[in-house]
């Protein structure tokens, strides 16, 4: 690809890219994202291939493989545009057929439909699945659609149209102005002014300035950031060669998680392409302006998330915070002024600059503008990305658009923002919900993964989970983060083992209380979030485990133990066989019985029994 | 010169001064681990933490790393801070019960016995001997190993550092006593393989070959005098 | 020095409260007024944190403001912050050389926190021996010398092939040299590699061509170091090459020589046509032709006994490596291997073990009792499995000897000044000093000119020392800031005594008017240790900061106090290193011990002279102690046993002149050693007490 | 260290010849990436090379996940056990890794064929839980489906 030296350049090679594509081209499109490749998405895409070459010969077919469609359920996913005929569940043995019936015959095929659970109907477009009916997708619109690995797809698209305009139009001060009037807050979790923060590392003194991209998205059980940089890398870089241009910044790191490949690699490839294109680097579509990025890859630290940390990751040091002030907006990389975005921060900024403010200010609530993407997980039919204006409801997220509860459980909490969030009860499933009201609510927007639990989740279990992992991913540095939370884990796997103890839940208050108010970073002040949320709606469940010795979500091995119902037993010898500990005994034929004194509660004979005969109490 | 107020006494401080530093030098006493004149804060015992009041409540700082705020209103040993610290012993005790550092501070914050226990260790983690070999030697022949609760002092491989001058200097700033020379220096002095013992070059001439003379000279009389005097002394 | 008008001093002393550590010990504001007294002193101040912003602040406006030309602070220990005063003073413009700090925190206040007004005595003791010394201190400079951007690699064997290409990667202009006529060193030799199995004629073909690309390489063979002039950061090489001599300017050296292997003539009936070395037998194998059908090989063949102590690491895997080649290429061939016990390395040299034993290869462990002996058509072994004399007819008998230095390593270290080990290799020589007094040399040794090594052992040494020597080069200059040892020519003899004891090879003898020689020391190779002064009959020469002068004023003034006090006095003169490290430490741990005991810092135990001690005595001292570091553990290589001799040969003096001589010790200390520190110090102390003060000489 | 080449590591420096701190950690990242461990000899030339104190780069291979001091196994097996996946049960999935190769995370089976580490969240929830090995995804993974990718590997299934 030729570089383009001026925005009128890219304006013609929009024109020629967007005639070349025929709006009615037939084109198969088929998910690429992690989840639909785990799910054998790139098999599915070989076989289309061969197919189309042998069998649609006459016919012109794009066949192009995109990022994340967010709907990760139903992997893999194929999409045939221009009808936009919608198959999930995609297996090689079905290519034939969709080559022969869709693509040559332009018939659908019912049986690959999506069959809405509620009504029943099947539905043949992409945009009518409910799933994605609710949504309102700024961010991960072009997801399903382009090509992530051609920066042409993303031109054609009217990629780095934002970015010309800036250079041309605005001067840094009214980019910064634009993006502060837009409200525009940090997607990164705690939600700080975009604008403002930009502003204060621009009139930071001192020459050299740096921006960092923050894609180390180690919060489990969120992908967003990934799913955007795999499925529309441009749109991130575009938004930071924006922004270091209003704050007057000539390099850029991306810091991101090398348990990514794909993401890397495909941010590898659409910085090449901006660089050949000259939309990196010198001189920037003649605009005298220059920037470029490199990439940092992450090496397995959570808390590199926290910027300062992150700094001393990409400076070459172990990934320890430091104390705050200086700011990284004052003091950041190598001591210079360094500003620090989220990955959806970054990819809002060419929306902003592309629609305006004005535009950008009608979406979302009075505090917080814009939409948020949750990744819904956990016990929910239709696990996947979601993306919602701010203030849409949990019900909308959980129920329209998740499709509600698997075997129509019902629906007990939301585990929002991960090891630093907390859990929201269904009491309040119809709050709107943006920055403030899940602080209200003792969560946090976090990362924004959502965690779906029902009857079978015991949220002691859950908050214990937690702050494993935050005790895992501990730096060590500061005292009350590094045996503080130990302590709190101690005390709350002494819970579920049935050794609690009066005095237990006011050491846990007491120890979370000392632990957000003087750890040393983020990581460690909001640590104890999971188990303070889950104290305050659940405490039922915690003296259930403290007085009582009894899991009401029967989950604590140590609480339950499993039973072969007589009657229900066939004497299969299924569970016998598998019993990693042959703590299960039985002729063929009879009724099985369990040794609890060998049973380790993995719960294999449970999940092996095709007749529910063995039960947990 | 900026203003404050520290424990109801409004003062003015240079700008760039820490909260400790000012506290310090008005004999305002702040308990710290981690804190050395010579090096960089680091902010990790949190023992030094004071209440610094603000728009949205109090919150605490680490006083050794917190720079002095115009109009800050700050409070070194309110109930906030002493609860903090209080706790902050408590979690020290969990693996430092025995040492006389962490008792002395239990006593002082009304600490009686902490209600979570980890195996003792000398070792608290306050990185005073990592930074100071780095910081105040410029040898860097020790550092942090592994992280979280697996998180110790160490020299490279576990094996002897082959770069430690044995100046002492980490020991000297440890605070508790938990780090000897013999940790890093032991074993056999090198990372490479080869590294091999010093020669002992010996002296082939005698460096006071001229002594006699300084007898012959002035000291003679001195020498001889000194003999008899002790001869007295002795009786 | 001495010239100095004293008027012409303005000191300015500065007393740290350091908070209530030292003020609620010592009351700092009388040792304020006190220290205006001493002579020379022009400003005194008592300062809550000298080390505090405000404190830095503070000394830096007293030496603009008051004009002082000499800094003294009495608070804590200047290991620690010697650094952060000495910058405030070159920012106030003052050299950093001319700051004095004296020791009253650990020194004083924390170990004498019983008896307050002894303790302040002390501190005024100590802080006049500041003064003392720092109205002799002189400016100091350091010494900056440009690094000439190139290596020279001696030795084209792998290790040396290796390294030179490591630095021509990294675009270091590089001249390699080799003895013989070719490139390749005891790899020439070789049949095939281990464990890689890879061809060793290949091996070195594709280094030669590597290096042949590299346009910043030299290669001269037949080539030889004749003469090494210069110093650190600009060597002059002479180096001859067939008849020509040339000299290079290089500012890092790369020692690779390789090694020999012993030809064991006189031994093992070596010489005879039965009889080759491993090596020899290489070249056998390279040829392929392998009559024998009873080959016999005898490991470690004089090697590990009385006269080659060492392991050469690489012949037990090379025996393995040839048994295991000769059975697969010739199976019918009887082949047993004698060993003294196996050192395998690698990742699983089980598998090759295994693989030689299904291949029939005989294994015979003759262990340490008796080397096996050699007749004309046997070998006869004692086998340690069956306990038994064994006879082993051999028509091929190779023999694993050791790898020894070459010929020529000790001519070589001469002209480098650089030492050999006991074995005549190079070791890997580290002075434990601060890396700011302490220059690196620039040269560099790697491969089996330091150790017997195996290719991958070689390989990675001759990386690392060339990634020493590329960073070495990279600083573009050497800056060295310690004190050196500074000659007085009007008073040097020549005698050569400081050029012996040096053990840094840091003086030699120059041409003096052409006829009397005088000694010069070399400021970059001098580590200020100052063993040479007590050596110089005429005290020519001393270190900077330790001068006999100032030395003397110090031992003087800390003893002051003496008059009028009925306790006796004990000087301490510790090695900064040990002894003094110990008492710090006790100040840290707050271990109390006496406080008639008065310490001044050395920078080695090798710096005392008798002279010193004497002198201490008739300055009214009752007891001196000199401390040093434990044998073996001196930072200067052995001015701990000079320090000891000197010591020694004092106390026979003395005692042979009736002296009690239980008035002088000397002792070794740890470092982090406090507790033992004390209790030596206080039994020294109480015995010194028991015999009374010395009556001196009215 | 058989596999383990010095020469390969100073390949690997000379990609990075601006030589600095900067570069320290990606350099480790290529080396790990290379032989799925960190040997000893390859720190000492990182640390020489680059002229960063060798504490340091001991305390980054230390502290960093991605990174092993420890020789891995011919298979890694990465058991996610990320939220999506711990609500799924990933627990029961690791506990059986660990009875069946005898064990733990971050442990090497004794004839150097699988390593077993945890992971916390690859993000592809929506099959949780999750396994990789040898990068390769496995989705709802269950105690009896990791026999099955065990029985693949060749591993026979003992009674323990």
């Amino acid at each position: 690809m030729v570089a383009i030296r001026t925005p009128a350049e890219l304006e013609e090679r929009r024109r020629l890219l967007s005639e070349q594509k025929d709006p009615n081209q037939l084109t198969v499109t088929v998910c690429g994202g992690t989840g639909c490749r785990a799910y054998g998405s790139e098999r599915v895409h070989e076989a289309l291939h061969e197919e189309i070459k042998a069998q649609a010969t006459q016919n012109r077919v794009n066949l192009r493989m995109t990022g994340c469609h967010g709907f990760c359920e139903r992997g893999p996913l194929v999409v045939i545009q221009p009808k936009e005929i919608f198959y999930h569940g995609v297996k090689v043995e079905d290519v034939p057929q969709i080559v022969s019936k869709t693509v040559v015959e332009g018939e659908i095929i019912d049986s690959l439909l999506y069959v809405d659970p509620s009504t029943g109907q099947k539905i043949a477009h992409e945009r009518e699945v409910p799933f994605y009916k609710k949504q309102r997708r700024l961010l991960l619109d072009m997801n399903g659609q382009i090509d992530p690995t051609s920066i042409a797809d993303y031109i054609a698209s009217g990629g780095y149209g934002s970015l010309s305009k800036v250079l041309s139009q605005m001067a840094p001060e009214e980019v910064i102005d634009e993006v502060t009037r837009a409200k525009l807050r940090g997607r990164g979790g705690a939600g700080f002014l975009a604008g403002l923060k930009w502003r204060l590392t621009r009139e930071a003194p001192g020459e050299t300035k740096y921006l960092v991209c923050n894609a180390d998205e180690g919060d489990p059980g969120a992908y967003m950031d990934r799913s955007i940089m795999e499925g529309n890398p441009h749109r991130v870089l575009e938004g930071m060669i924006v922004g270091g241009y209003a704050i007057g910044a000539h390099r850029g790191f991306v810091y991101i998680r090398n348990e990514y490949p794909l993401a890397v690699k495909h941010l590898r490839t659409a910085i090449a392409q901006a660089r050949e294109c000259g939309l990196l680097g010198k001189d920037i579509l003649g605009s005298g302006f220059d920037f470029d990025v490199e990439i940092r890859l992450g090496a397995g630290a959570f808390v590199c998330g926290e910027e300062t940390a992150l700094m001393a990751s990409i400076e070459g040091r172990t990934g320890e915070p430091r104390p705050r002030p200086p700011y990284p907006a004052q003091q950041g990389l190598w001591g210079k002024p360094t500003n620090i975005n989220n990955v959806k921060t970054w990819a809002n900024i060419p929306l902003i600059i592309e629609k305006g403010a004005d535009w950008y200010l009608q979406i979302g609530t009075e505090g917080s503008k814009g939409t948020a993407i949750f990744s819904v997980v956990g016990k929910i039919n239709n696990t996947g990305l979601v993306e919602v204006a701010m203030g849409a409801t949990l019900r909308q997220i959980i129920f329209d658009i998740g499709g509600g509860i698997p075997k129509g459980k019902e629906f007990k909490a939301v585990q929002i923002g991960g090891p630093s969030g907390g859990c929201i009860p269904k009491e309040h499933i119809d709050t709107p919900i943006d920055y403030e009201s899940l602080t209200q609510l003792g969560a946090m927007m976090g990362s924004g993964g959502m965690v779906i639990c029902d009857g079978d989740t015991c949220m002691v279990d859950l908050a214990r989970y937690f702050m494993t992992f935050v005790q895992e991913e501990s730096c060590g540095k500061c005292m009350p983060c590094r045996v503080g939370t130990k302590a709190m884990l101690e005390t709350l796997t002494g819970i579920t083992k049935g050794e609690g103890q009066k005095g237990d839940i006011d050491y846990l208050f007491e120890l979370a209380g000392e632990i957000k108010s003087s750890s040393l970073c983020g990581l460690g002040q909001t640590a104890p979030n999971p188990v303070l949320s889950t104290l305050r709606y659940f405490r039922d469940e915690y003296e259930a485990h403290i007085y009582d010795k009894r899991c009401p979500a029967k989950v604590c091995h140590d609480l339950i133990i499993y039973e072969v119902v007589a009657d229900l037993c066939t004497g299969c010898m299924v569970c016998a066989r598998n019993c990693p500990t042959s703590a299960i005994t039985g002729e063929k034929g009879t009724v099985h019985t369990i040794d609890q004194g060998l049973c380790v509660r993995c719960g294999l004979c449970k999940q092996l029994c095709k007749f529910d005969a063995v039960s947990v109490s | 010169m900026i203003h404050l107020t520290i424990d109801n006494q409004e003062i003015g401080v240079e700008e760039g001064t820490t909260i400790l530093e000012v506290a310090r030098e008005r004999g305002i006493f702040i308990p710290t681990l981690c804190y050395h004149e010579a090096l960089e804060p680091y902010a990790a015992c949190r023992l030094c933490v004071v209440e610094v009041e603000g728009k949205r409540g109090s919150r605490l700082v680490a006083s050794c790393a917190y720079p002095c705020e115009e109009g800050a209103v700050i409070h070194t040993n309110s109930e906030m801070v002493r609860r903090s610290r209080r706790i902050t012993v408590e979690l020290l005790m969990a693996s430092g019960e025995h040492l006389p550092l962490v008792r002395a501070l239990a006593i002082e914050l009304g600490v009686a016995e902490p209600r979570f226990r980890l195996p003792p260790d000398d070792c608290i983690l306050c990185g005073l001997c990592v930074r100071a070999c780095r910081e105040i030697v410029g040898v860097a022949a020790i550092s942090l190993v592994n992280r979280g609760m697996e998180k110790r002092v160490g020299s490279p491989f576990e094996i002897a550092s082959n770069v430690c001058i044995e100046c002492g200097t980490c020991v000297l700033v440890c605070p508790t006593g938990a780090l000897k020379l013999e940790d890093i220096v032991k074993e056999e002095k090198a990372v490479h393989r080869w590294g091999s013992p010093l020669d002992h070059r010996p002296c082939h001439i005698c460096g006071d070959h001229n002594l006699e003379a300084h007898f012959s000279v002035d000291y003679r009389s001195f020498i001889g005098e000194q003999a008899s005097g002790e001869g007295q002394s002795e009786g | 020095m001495k010239g100095r008008a004293k008027d012409s001093l303005k000191i300015g002393v500065f007393i740290c409260d350091c908070g209530r550590e030292i003020a609620s010990y010592l009351d700092t504001e009388a040792l304020a007024r006190a220290a205006e007294q001493l002579l020379g002193v022009t400003f005194s101040q008592r300062i809550p944190y000298p080390c505090s912003q405000k404190g830095l602040t503070k000394i830096r406006e007293a030496i603009r403001g008051a004009g002082l030309n000499r800094v003294v602070v009495a608070g804590c220990t200047p290991r620690t912050h010697e650094a952060l005063f000495r910058s405030a003073c070159q920012e106030a413009g003052l050299n950093g050389h001319l700051l004095e700090m004296v020791n009253i925190r650990e020194g004083c206040a924390w170990v004498h926190q019983a008896d307050g007004e002894a303790a302040m005595a002390k501190a005024l003791d100590l802080i006049r021996a500041g003064v003392a010394r720092a109205s002799l201190l002189e400016p100091y400079e350091g010494i900056r010398v440009q690094i000439a951007p190139s290596a020279l690699v001696i030795g084209g064997g792998i290790a040396g092939m290796t390294a030179a290409l490591a630095l021509a990667e990294r675009g270091v202009p590089v001249k390699l040299i080799e003895k013989e006529h070719d490139l390749g060193g005891l790899v020439r030799n070789l049949h095939t590699i281990y464990p890689t199995g890879q061809r060793a004629s290949e091996l070195l073909k594709i280094q030669i061509e590597a290096l042949g690309k590299k346009p910043n390489v030299e290669i001269l063979v037949d080539a030889q170091v004749k003469e090494v002039m210069g110093s650190i950061g600009n060597y002059h090489v002479v180096v001859t090459s067939d008849g020509a001599e040339g000299i290079f300017d290089v500012g890092a050296i790369i020692v690779a020589t390789g090694a020999l292997v012993r030809r064991p003539y006189g031994s093992f009936r070596y010489g005879t046509s039965k009889v080759i070395t491993q090596l020899e037998l290489e070249s056998v194998l390279a040829k392929g032709d392998i009559q024998a059908e009873q080959i016999v090989m005898i490991l470690c063949a004089g090697s590990r006994d009385e006269r080659t102590p060492y392991c050469s690491e690489i012949c037990c895997m090379a025996a393995l490596k040839q048994a295991i080649f000769i059975k697969e290429t010739h199976p019918r061939v009887k082949l047993t291997l004698a060993f003294r016990d196996l050192r395998l390395e690698g990742d699983n040299p089980e598998a090759d073990l295994q693989k030689a034993k299904q291949l029939g290869v005989e294994f015979i462990q003759y262990g340490d009792k008796a080397e096996p002996r050699v007749t004309a058509e046997r070998v006869e072994a004692y086998d340690l499995l069956t306990e038994r004399q064994t006879t082993l007819p051999y028509d091929l008998l190779v023999l694993a000897t050791p790898l020894v230095p070459q010929k020529d390593v000790t001519v070589l270290a001469s002209l480098l000044k650089v030492p050999l080990d006991s074995h005549g290799f190079f070791p890997d020589v580290r002075f434990r000093l601060r890396p700011r007094d302490h220059v690196e040399r620039g040269i560099y040794v790697c491969g089996a000119a330091h150790y017997p090594s195996d290719i991958q052992e070689t390989t990675f040494q001759a990386l690392s020392a060339a990634a020493r020597a590329f960073n070495f080069l990279r600083q573009n200059q050497v800056v060295s800031e310690g004190p050196v040892a500074v000659v007085d020519a009007t008073l040097c003899t020549g005698c050569g005594s400081c050029v012996e004891i040096c053990p840094f090879y840091a003086i030699n003898l120059k041409e003096k008017d052409g006829l009397l020689s005088t000694s010069v020391v070399d400021p970059l190779l001098c580590k200020g240790c100052g063993l040479c002064a007590p050596t110089c009959p005429v005290k020519a020469i001393s270190p900077q900061g330790s001068s006999d002068p100032q030395l003397m004023a110090q031992i003087k003034a800390v003893l002051s106090s003496k008059k009028g006090r009925g306790k006796p006095l004990i000087l301490g003169m510790f090695c900064e290193w040990s002894a003094y490290a110990a008492a710090e430490l006790a100040g840290v741990r707050r271990l109390q011990y006496p406080s008639n005991l008065r310490i001044l810092p050395l920078r080695c135990a090798g710096r005392i002279d008798p002279y010193h001690i004497l002198w201490a005595f008739l300055s009214g001292a009752d007891g001196v102690v000199v401390g040093g570091c434990p044998p073996g553990n001196c930072h200067y290589v052995n001015g701990n046993q000079e320090a000891e001799r000197r010591v020694a040969k004092l106390v026979d003096a003395l005692a042979a002149r009736g002296f009690k001589i239980e008035r002088l010790r000397l002792k070794w200390f740890q470092p982090d050693d406090a507790p033992a520190f004390v209790e030596e110090i206080s039994t020294f102390v109480a015995q010194i007490e028991d015999l009374g003060p010395r009556v001196t000489p009215s | 260290m058989a596999d383990f080449s010095v020469k390969a590591v100073d390949d690997i420096l000379n990609g990075h010849k601006e030589g600095a701190e900067v570069s320290l950690i990606p350099i480790l990242g290529e080396i790990q990436k290379r032989y799925r461990y960190l040997p000893r000899e390859a720190l000492i030339l990182v640390s020489e090379w680059l002229g960063v104190p060798l504490s340091q780069v001991y305390g980054i291979a230390t502290f960093y996940n991605a990174f092993s001091l420890k020789r891995q196994g011919k298979h890694p097996i990465h058991v996610c056990t990320g939220t999506a996946c711990h609500v799924r049960g990933a627990a029961q999935v690791l506990d059986r890794f660990k009875r069946r190769l005898k064990i733990r995370p971050g442990e090497t089976t004794p004839d150097w064929e699988f390593t077993l580490q945890t992971v916390n969240c690859l993000g592809a929830c929506a099959l949780g839980p999750i396994t990789v090995i040898d990068d390769k995804y496995f989705g709802q993974m269950t105690a009896s489906t990791v026999d099955k990718l065990l029985k693949e590997f060749g591993v026979e299934r003992q009674k323990v």
